[in-house]
């Protein structure tokens, strides 16, 4: 029972995926590049980068890359947590 | 005109694919690590997603040193690369933690089979 | 797994593969790369170093190595660059570009065989950022093999 | 202060990333944490009076000014951005001030394990994860720190590695959070490809009725509501509430409810059109809903455990915010309906969000303070502490009569709002509200029986009360239950309608505030 409700899921899931490929705009033909065209054509003056990429990653971007540090630093927390030697102890 | 949207949309649809084995590995696997691999595999997919959506045909890479005169009016998007790296560096972070708790769990119960380990139930 | 093959081609490998690291760490805002990719390279160098050797001796070698203080101090650096758009602009903004302080220096628009002097926070986030992943990357393998290593009723 | 935003984020920040540097110092990195998460609670503060004087407040990352949403002679935005109108800055206020509590809780509740920098700077990470989750008005931005706040909960669920089935619960959360996240940012893609862009304010203006967006909206919905612990998902909640240290309840309750918010955003804010348009996603809410409360509720009755009885009246009290948050959906696009019953069912479900956070911090933190004491979590187990633990009984009792919606404790105010507004929808969806208050009621009954009345037992005859700062995190949120309980309306008006009306108000929120 369980077992056909998941594949049940499963095969739905697909499909539905499979219709947004489907459906998504050509692949290779962005129709909206505002927003990345004032990346390549500013990054140089704005930035003073050249690897617009790097700019986008550390400047236009750079809250999310503070995220992204955060979160390799919470795993790194994480991690050492999970594996540190320990004492049984109470509560 | 279907068998069309299929061939351009290839990379959309390899896509699709593997996000689907991705939940088939995360769903239907015992072993611990095997799910762990079905979650790298839904990450990936969804990393090449993104990639994917930054192309524009014959573009070049979105950076001036030293590079080709025909590449200044035909960069490909800079910002799905962008999105990438911090998508990769997350599926780094989220495997190795990931994996830390299958070796706590190894310790413990000397299985890795999700099916034999459910302690907490009900 | 430490024959003298892996030992001798670990010696001559690691080195380079550390200033290569170090290469696309500084060079992050010219070429393709950046602090994470060169913050990863230079933390596959180290892992070299590590699985290469036997328990013992990477214990030791890396016993005082403070890789823990090491990421604190590049995830602060980095909050820190950022902290610096808090005077009179935004977080975030990049104040040290087009400033003539160091990495500070002006961008020629359009293309260019790329100097070093430019960037402005982008090439101190870099650097800073390339620190915090070699830090992290290396305590997670470091801690994975030590653990590994270990006999079972030690832990 | 044009900066708050920003040090909402930074403080905590740097708050966690000094943390490990105060190694084998436990007690300083304790007072550090409670002392950064004390900051934080007046900054949210701060930004709470700036929020309600002047409305949404932008933050524009990277800018020459705070207020530079559009470069100039561009019509798209380009950077990441804080959008915060008071929705935002409720959830602010209640992360802020849980993640306070826990910490003050753990000072001496988590005191003899070892690790505890590791710990308290994990805290923070979850904080700064919920805090970035609700100020944000950046699709990506979002992810990124649904991400944080997944991964920081999970290490913090794995909290105690010498039990298995802790890692067994992290490991479990891990698995579903950051599948549910991988979806959201499969269909954030989804959405850049369509648009280019990544501002949820600018999006928002774009989205129409065409397959991808109804895909989007899809499996954005499905993510967040699993992430939420609503029904079809909703294993991994009992699990990670009763593994983790009670200190962490609070904010991870909290973190729970971000994916709430977020559901609440994306349907509100984002698919606007398409929601405005279409009841069927507000009746999807309300029944997604009423299950939910329903099934955890027939669940909790089984358990002996405490801690994971309490688990499943989570999930059962998540269907309230659902249904009524999902009622205000279903009649959105009728402005007769949203005047007289649609709006005051949102204030019901926003209100609860606080009311439950606050009051199931509470219990959950008794039963770390039992199990504190005790050493074990079962029921049968325990019995005869109401007189060695007073404090603790006092805390109970309040947070119980809150939790069955009894007056004038807080939950009766949100969830009569919830009855009364329901009822004029559809009366059946009223009656399971109701009934599962009773069924709530009967359960706690069972609990103060069985733990705190009864016999003295002899093992407990050592027994004492709990340390201070623990019993002054309880009385807090206690001293809370009952304020909110005996002046709902000041809260309701200072906080939760202004966060509905930011809500309902989605014109404002897409032309970030006025700005454009």
């Amino acid at each position: 029972m369980r077992k056909a409700l998941g594949l049940f899921a499963f095969i739905s899931f697909t499909l539905f995926i499979l219709a947004a490929a489907m459906s998504i705009r050509p692949f290779g033909e962005p129709v909206h590049r505002e927003m990345d065209d004032y990346f390549i054509f500013h990054a140089q003056e704005e930035a003073s980068a050249n690897n617009v990429v790097t700019s986008v990653v550390f400047d236009y971007r750079g809250f999310d890359t503070l995220g992204e540090a955060t979160v390799l630093f919470t795993a790194v927390a994480g991690v050492l947590m999970a594996l540190r030697h320990y004492k049984g102890v109470n509560s | 005109m279907n068998g069309d949207i299929v061939a351009i949309n290839f990379p959309f649809i390899v896509v699709a694919l593997l996000l689907a084995l991705g939940f088939y590995t995360i769903g239907f696997k015992r072993n611990l690590i095997k799910v762990v691999i079905g979650v790298e595999i839904l990450e990936g997919a969804v990393n090449m997603f993104l990639v994917a959506l930054g192309y524009s045909k014959g573009g070049y890479a979105p950076i001036y040193t030293l590079a080709p005169k025909e590449s200044l009016n035909n960069m490909v998007l800079p910002t799905p690369q962008a999105l990438t790296l911090t998508s990769i560096v997350i599926g780094v972070a989220v495997s190795a933690l990931m994996l830390a708790f299958a070796v706590n769990l190894y310790k413990h119960y000397g299985t890795l089979d999700v099916t034999r380990m459910r302690r907490l139930r009900g | 797994m430490t024959t003298t093959i892996i030992k001798t081609t670990t010696r001559i490998l690691v080195p380079l593969i550390l200033v290569f690291g170090a290469y696309i760490i500084l060079h992050g805002h010219l070429t393709p790369g950046g602090g994470f990719q060169g913050g990863a390279v230079f933390a596959s160098g180290l892992a070299l170093l590590i699985v290469a050797c036997e328990n013992e001796v990477v214990k030791k070698r890396f016993e005082k190595v403070p890789l823990s203080a090491l990421e604190s101090i590049g995830a602060l650096g980095f909050l820190g660059m950022a902290a610096l758009g808090l005077m009179g602009y935004t977080f975030f903004k990049n104040v040290i570009a087009n400033s003539g302080f160091l990495f500070g220096g002006k961008t020629p628009i359009g293309i260019n065989p790329g100097y070093l002097n430019t960037g402005g926070t982008l090439s101190y986030m870099n650097i800073f950022v390339g620190m915090k992943v070699l830090a992290g990357l290396t305590s997670i393998i470091l801690v994975f093999f030590l653990l590994l290593g270990v006999k079972e009723d030690e832990w | 202060m044009s900066n708050l935003p920003a040090l909402m984020i930074a403080v905590p920040l740097f708050g966690a990333f000094t943390t490990p540097l105060l190694k084998k110092r436990y007690q300083l990195a304790s007072l550090w944490a409670i002392i950064i998460t004390g900051v934080s609670v007046i900054l949210s503060l701060l930004l709470a009076q700036e929020v309600m004087d002047k409305g949404i407040v932008m933050y524009v990352f990277g800018a020459d000014n705070a207020n530079l949403v559009l470069p100039s002679g561009y019509k798209v935005p380009i950077r990441i951005m804080f959008e915060i109108d008071a929705m935002g800055v409720f959830m602010a206020i209640s992360a802020t001030l849980m993640s306070f509590i826990g910490a003050l809780y753990s000072y001496s509740h988590v005191k003899m394990e070892t690790g505890l920098e590791k710990y308290y700077a994990l805290l923070q990470l979850l904080e700064v994860g919920i805090l970035g989750m609700v100020l944000t008005g950046d699709l990506f931005n979002l992810f990124v720190f649904l991400e944080i706040a997944g991964i920081a909960g999970s290490a913090l669920v794995g909290f105690r590695n010498y039990r298995g089935e802790a890692s067994e619960a992290g490991i479990k959360y891990l698995i579903v959070s950051s599948v549910a996240s991988l979806m959201v940012l499969f269909s954030i893609g989804l959405l850049y490809g369509q648009y280019g862009n990544l501002n949820m304010a600018y999006l928002s203006r774009q989205i129409g009725f065409n397959t991808v967006d109804m895909i989007a909206l899809g499996l954005l919905f499905t993510s967040f509501a699993m992430k939420c612990g609503a029904v079809p998902m909703h294993y991994w909640v009992p699990d990670a509430y009763t593994e983790v240290p009670a200190g962490i309840n609070p904010p991870l309750l909290v973190a729970t409810y971000a994916s709430l918010y977020a559901l609440f955003r994306v349907s509100f804010s984002l698919f606007a059109t398409i929601t405005w348009n279409m009841a069927r996603v507000g009746w999807a809410m309300s029944i997604i809903g009423v299950l939910t409360m329903f099934i955890g509720v027939t669940m909790a009755l089984v358990q002996h455990d405490v801690k994971r009885l309490m688990s499943y009246h989570a999930i059962s009290q998540t269907g309230y915010m659902l249904l009524g948050v999902g009622v205000g959906l279903t009649v959105l696009h009728d402005p007769q309906a949203l005047a007289s019953y649609g709006r005051d069912a949102m204030a019901g479900g926003v209100f609860h969000i606080i009311n439950h956070i606050i009051y199931k911090s509470l219990l959950l933190m008794t039963a770390g303070a039992l199990f504190y004491v005790t050493g074990t979590r079962d029921l049968n187990k325990m019995g005869g502490l109401a007189r060695k633990m007073p404090y603790t009984t006092i805390a109970f009792i309040v947070g119980a009569a809150a939790i069955s919606g009894l007056p004038p404790f807080n939950g009766f105010a949100s969830k009569f709002l919830i009855y009364e507004t329901s009822y004029r929808l559809n009366p059946l969806l009223a009656v399971f509200a109701m009934v599962t208050s009773v069924l709530t009621l009967a359960s706690f009954v069972k609990v103060f029986a069985s733990a705190f009345l009864g016999p003295p037992l002899e093992k407990f005859e050592g027994a004492k009360e709990v340390p201070k700062p623990m019993i002054v995190a309880m009385l807090i949120l206690a001293a809370l239950c009952i304020l909110f309980g005996l002046f709902p309306n000041v809260v309701l008006d200072k906080l939760v309608y202004p966060a509905v009306d930011a809500l309902i108000k989605f014109a404002q929120y897409q032309t970030w505030g006025g700005l454009a």
